[in-house]
């Protein structure tokens, strides 16, 4: 494949497409294996990997299938950009350049999480690499406390992965799902309305841990929340979202303060946020 | 202590050449930068620095990382090869020779840029000390001792002799090459340049000029001082200083393509370009205050951070010398030592 | 210059103090007494900080491009070259008249540093301007230069010292005495040369460039919102100088924008860091706009149309061998 | 190393845009191809509303994909559909043939032409005028990306 000393880091490998799921109208599930079969290379939930569109550029997209699943990788990935535009265009059995993994997982294998009761926030997209954590933490089911997933989205069709959501996961032990949507929608029964206000009637009580990924501007509402349910700073885990390139550290972009989300990021605990300059 | 006289300088260009690409500071069309050498080349050892840093031998501006080829669900990478050409680099000031080491903590830092590495080991770098040090020089502020610039092998212009020292490995390697050209000299007379050159350093207007220690400590009173307001109004936010400047490593990555495969190249990317952080819904620093407050924080603050008190800048000068409306980082030091809000 | 200096502070003292603008543009000094950078001073203890001296080359007319967007009035110390910039600005809805007071401040030619080192000047402690003597105090000695030899290229084709715009006219006018050179001396030279030679020349000189945008940020009639080469999306946008038919575009393009609009004040080619003489450009299309249109000075005045912007029935015909309309 | 490149390989096929208004020139084309009047193949024809919709960056951009030659083609000064567009144009490309032999490039590489929808004859004559400037002009190396076509 290459005829060089050592591969660079900035080299993608060759995975396969195998499998494409439209979840919603702008979001797909990709199922991408080595030309071999089997997991390109291995992972941590929370992860995230750089996949190419040739001639378009490179971008990054967190894993959304869980690391126990050793046959494949998933993404889910929304249709917003020149980049998401050329995946989306892809079929089954089409090759893609892939390189990763890049940044850091959530803490799943320390005591920050193990035997926790957990929250999962999710916004629209955000879901996805809340998807990995979910799907390792039900395959390692007894050394974590309680799962509640929340989960917002524009509209019932815009839920990704909705088979799994009303089947699979409440089947779980201990695991609730509870989903909401922005505004009423015929046909749907279930809660209406923001994610922040949402967590207000659900009542959580303060003693568990969050993971919270979504759009931004969710983010901060759903802190400010937590924060007036009693949660402390140091108790939500987040993602940060910003311009990757090299996903190495090198390259600048992604600089915030001392620093670099692509490396030490992009899950961060909101205290360590604040460290951080505001310029996010 | 060797040296070699100036009658014999083209032998030595012509026998170093012979061991790899020699790039030498050059007068190339009324301005001195590296090129490379060949026998016409007007070879420059008065001029005090190069109007371009010389991180362009390790870390050029484009760079061809890889090709794609498609056809149909058929995909194939294929890596450029790593360059392996033997390169020397003559005449090396002592501020562009600690640049390499900046450079070296971010592209060496695990994981390891691989062109960048194969380009740096495969360069043996003949460093010259300096004997006319300019006013815009500020070396002396990151303890770089300039009269005695280190690398693989150092030299010393004093009067038409060039004294020669070895000082690693590579640089006794190359020094059998060319011993037969080198005749003993004696190394008094580069001790004598070297306490002249530190006197005239001591004169010069930027001698004592120091990073303040609360610049890099008190970071959040820095980064909400009210100074950058008044700096950065007049900054045009063009990349000049970026480019020219011998620690600035950020890049972007590019495709480019050609008729039935891309090209995916490295190009050297700058801070302070308006799009450097856009991203789909937002730019974190949209305003030409947060880039050049970026710029500098970076600089001074950030990298020293993650490097153990390492600063991103060498004191060259280049920075005050090119850029459009003359502002540079020992005004941006010195503004932020005086301001009462820091 | 330093009796100049002191009424521009004087004047700036009082408008800060009536508050009748919230910013004024001028120049405050840096390290070494050449390298002044403008400024904006909105409080009367920075005016203390102004200075105005043979090393203030800089066009500030652009800077008021942020004032007029903010709506916030501004008072501007414009040298006679600097008027033509401003006034090209308010023509191109970038600057509001009302919001600016342009007081004008006479200039008898800056000096350009680089022509000082050139000659081998290093270590420059002070530079003292008597009259038309500009002695050099350096680590390594004194040197003295007469001002004439040592002036910008910009000043040396100096379009005269009377104001295009000036609310407020501060001294007497000075005239620059020198050797005239004629700003159009470097296309003629170029246009006797071969086709060959020409390209030889451009693509040489082409080369140097870094793709640094100093041209482009620093130039009063390259004023859009968002520019085309800022645009990921237009192919254009060559961060790297892949090669020379990439810069030669970018160039032409940049040249082409300004056609017409470009009021000479030779800030690019002075800034350049590679030292190109984009200058030659814009001078090639202000001359054949002149010869093809009818003589065009932009920035000359507020309201005549734009020669791009215009036509007239018995304009030339872009190829001979075609028939002439009617 | 550019020289050589140009005169070595004339045989090569040269690659020729043509921008045509879509009220004149193009209706002219049609009417070349009516009174089956041919033009070379290898001239593409990119339809524009007016010949003044024609940014000097689309010919340059042409250039530096790969194209050989540009011609633009409009209505006669007078007769255009929007009544100034062509009065512009011929400000426009005058300055930039102008600009273009400042910079060394070949003198016929570009050309404007004014075609009326009547003109079929005048339209295949032109082209294939045009395309026998620019096979004599051999390749266009000065303003094309050398990474195209290697």
């Amino acid at each position: 494949m290459c005829n060089c000393g050592s591969k660079d880091v900035l080299t993608p490998q060759i995975g396969v497409v195998t499998e494409i799921r439209t979840e919603t109208s702008d979001v797909k599930t990709f199922r991408i294996e080595k030309p071999e079969g089997g997991m390109v290379f291995d992972f941590m939930p929370g992860q995230c990997a750089m996949l190419s569109a040739p001639g378009m550029g490179e971008a990054i997209f967190s894993i959304t299938s869980s690391p126990t699943t050793k046959d494949y990788m998933e993404f889910s990935i929304k249709r917003c950009g020149e980049i998401t535009e050329c995946l989306h265009a892809m079929e089954v059995g089409q090759q893609i350049a892939i390189r990763g993994p890049y940044g850091k997982s959530f803490p799943v294998t320390t005591d920050a999480l193990k035997h926790k009761d957990l929250i999962f926030i999710a916004g629209g997209i955000g879901l996805a690499p809340l998807h990995s954590v979910i799907d390792y933490m039900l395959a390692k089911r007894e050394d974590y406390g309680s799962i509640d997933v929340v989960y917002g989205a524009r509209s019932k069709e815009d839920f990704v992965d909705y088979k799994e959501l009303s089947e699979v996961w409440p089947q779980e032990k201990n695991t609730k799902v509870h989903l909401t949507i922005d505004r009423a929608q015929e046909g749907w029964t279930g809660n209406v309305g923001f994610v922040p206000q949402f967590l207000k009637d659900l009542k959580f009580t303060p003693d568990k841990t969050v993971l919270l990924c979504g759009p931004p501007i969710m983010i901060k509402l759903c802190l400010a929340a937590l924060i007036e349910m009693g949660f402390e700073k140091t108790q939500v885990y987040t993602t940060l979202e910003f311009r990757m390139k090299c996903g190495v550290g090198k390259c600048g972009r992604c600089n915030v303060g001392n620093k670099y989300v692509c490396k030490d990021g992009p899950v961060f605990r909101c205290d360590e946020i604040d460290e951080l300059p505001d310029e996010y | 202590m060797l040296k070699i006289n100036k009658a014999k300088w083209l032998e030595l260009f012509a026998a170093l050449s012979a061991q790899g690409t020699l790039y030498v500071p050059a007068n190339v069309d009324d301005k001195v930068d590296f090129t490379i050498w060949q026998n016409a080349t007007e070879v420059d050892l008065q001029a005090t620095q190069t109007a371009k840093s010389i991180k362009n031998i390790f870390f050029p501006q484009v760079e061809n990382l890889l090709d794609f080829k498609t056809d149909g669900l058929k995909l194939s990478v294929e890596q450029r090869m790593l360059p392996e050409e033997a390169t020397i680099a003559f005449g090396v000031r002592g501020c562009d020779v600690r640049s390499f080491e900046v450079l070296d903590k971010v592209f060496l830092k695990d994981p390891v840029d691989t062109f960048y590495k194969a380009r740096r080991e495969n360069c043996t770098i003949v460093s010259l000390a300096c004997s006319a040090p300019d006013e815009t020089c500020f070396c002396g502020t990151f303890a770089i001792d300039a009269t005695n610039p280190g690398g693989d092998v150092t030299t010393w212009l004093v009067g038409d002799e060039l004294f020669w020292q070895a000082n690693t490995d590579k640089g006794s390697q190359l020094t059998e090459k060319v011993k037969t050209l080198l005749v003993e000299g004696d190394a008094a007379e580069v001790a004598a340049q070297q306490k002249a050159t530190k006197e005239i350093m001591a004169k010069m207007p930027l001698a004592d000029f120091k990073i303040a220690a609360k610049i890099p400590a008190e970071q959040e009173k820095v980064f909400n001082s009210t100074v950058w307001q008044q700096l950065s109004g007049t900054c045009l936010s063009c990349c000049a200083c970026t480019y020219v400047c011998p620690t600035c490593h950020c890049y972007d990555v590019r495709d480019f393509e050609v008729d039935n495969k891309v090209e995916r190249f490295r190009c050297w990317d700058s801070c302070m370009c308006k799009d450097f952080t856009k991203m789909a819904a937002v730019n974190p620093r949209v305003s030409r205050l947060e880039r050049f407050r970026q710029r500098y924080m970076h600089k001074l603050v950030y990298f020293p951070e993650n490097n153990e008190g390492t600063f991103a800048c060498v004191g060259c000068g280049r920075c005050l010398q090119k850029c459009p409306v003359n502002l540079n980082i020992v005004k941006v030091a010195k503004a932020l030592e005086v301001a009462k809000d820091v | 210059m330093q009796k100049i200096a002191e009424l521009i502070k004087k004047e700036a003292e009082s408008l800060l103090k009536e508050k009748k603008v919230t910013a004024v543009l001028a120049w405050q000094p840096g390290e070494f007494y050449y390298d002044n950078s403008p400024a904006y001073f909105t409080s009367l203890e920075q005016l203390d900080k102004l200075v105005y001296n043979e090393f203030c080359p800089a066009n500030l007319s652009k800077y008021l491009m942020t004032g007029s967007k903010k709506k916030e009035t501004m008072a501007i110390f414009a040298k006679p070259c600097d008027t033509y910039g401003i006034n090209q600005l308010i023509k191109d809805h970038r600057v509001k008249r009302e919001l600016i007071t342009v007081i004008g401040i006479p200039c008898s030619g800056m000096i350009d540093i680089k022509k000082i080192k050139a000659q081998g000047v290093k270590g420059i402690i002070s530079v003292a301007v008597e009259g038309e003597k500009v002695i050099v105090k350096t680590a390594y000695g004194e040197k003295t230069f007469n001002k004439t030899d040592i002036l910008l290229a910009k000043c040396m084709s100096c379009k005269g010292s009377d104001y295009m715009i000036a609310d407020k006219e501060l001294g007497e006018k000075m005239e620059v005495k020198c050797q005239k050179l004629d700003p159009l001396a470097g296309v003629t030279k170029l246009e006797a040369m071969t086709s060959k030679e020409r390209f030889a020349f451009w693509q040489e000189e082409l080369s140097k460039c870094i793709r640094c945008n100093a041209c482009r940020d620093i130039c009063p009639a390259c004023s859009c919102e968002q520019c085309i080469f800022d645009n990921q999306e237009a192919a254009v946008a060559g961060k790297a100088s892949a090669n020379t038919a990439e810069e030669q575009m970018f160039h032409i393009i940049r040249a082409y924008h300004v056609a017409g609009r470009c009021v000479g004040c030779g800030e690019c080619a002075r800034v350049c860091p590679q030292g190109i003489q984009l200058g030659l450009l814009n001078t090639k299309f202000s001359k054949d706009i002149s010869m093809f249109y009818g003589k065009y000075q932009p920035g000359a005045d507020t309201d005549s149309k734009a020669p791009l912007v215009d036509y007239k029935f018995d304009d030339v015909e872009p190829t001979i061998s075609a028939k002439g309309g009617r | 190393m550019l020289e050589a490149a140009a005169c070595e390989n004339t045989n090569h096929e040269p690659l020729i845009v043509a921008f045509c208004c879509n009220w004149c020139s193009y209706a002219g084309a049609d009417g070349a191809g009516t009174a089956r009047k041919t033009y070379p193949a290898n001239i593409k024809i990119i339809k524009v509303p007016c010949s003044c919709r024609v940014n000097p960056l689309f010919i340059l951009r042409a250039f530096l994909r790969g194209a050989d030659g540009v011609i633009l083609c409009g209505c006669h000064p007078g007769d255009c559909h929007y009544t100034s567009g062509n009065y512009y144009t011929r400000r426009r490309m005058k300055l930039l043939m102008s600009m273009l032999s400042f910079l060394g490039i070949e003198e016929g590489r570009m050309r404007v032409e004014w075609v009326s929808a009547a003109e079929g004859n005048k339209f295949s004559e032109t082209m294939n005028s045009f395309a026998e400037t620019i096979k004599g002009l051999g390749e266009n190396v000065k303003l094309r990306d050398l990474r195209c076509k290697k």
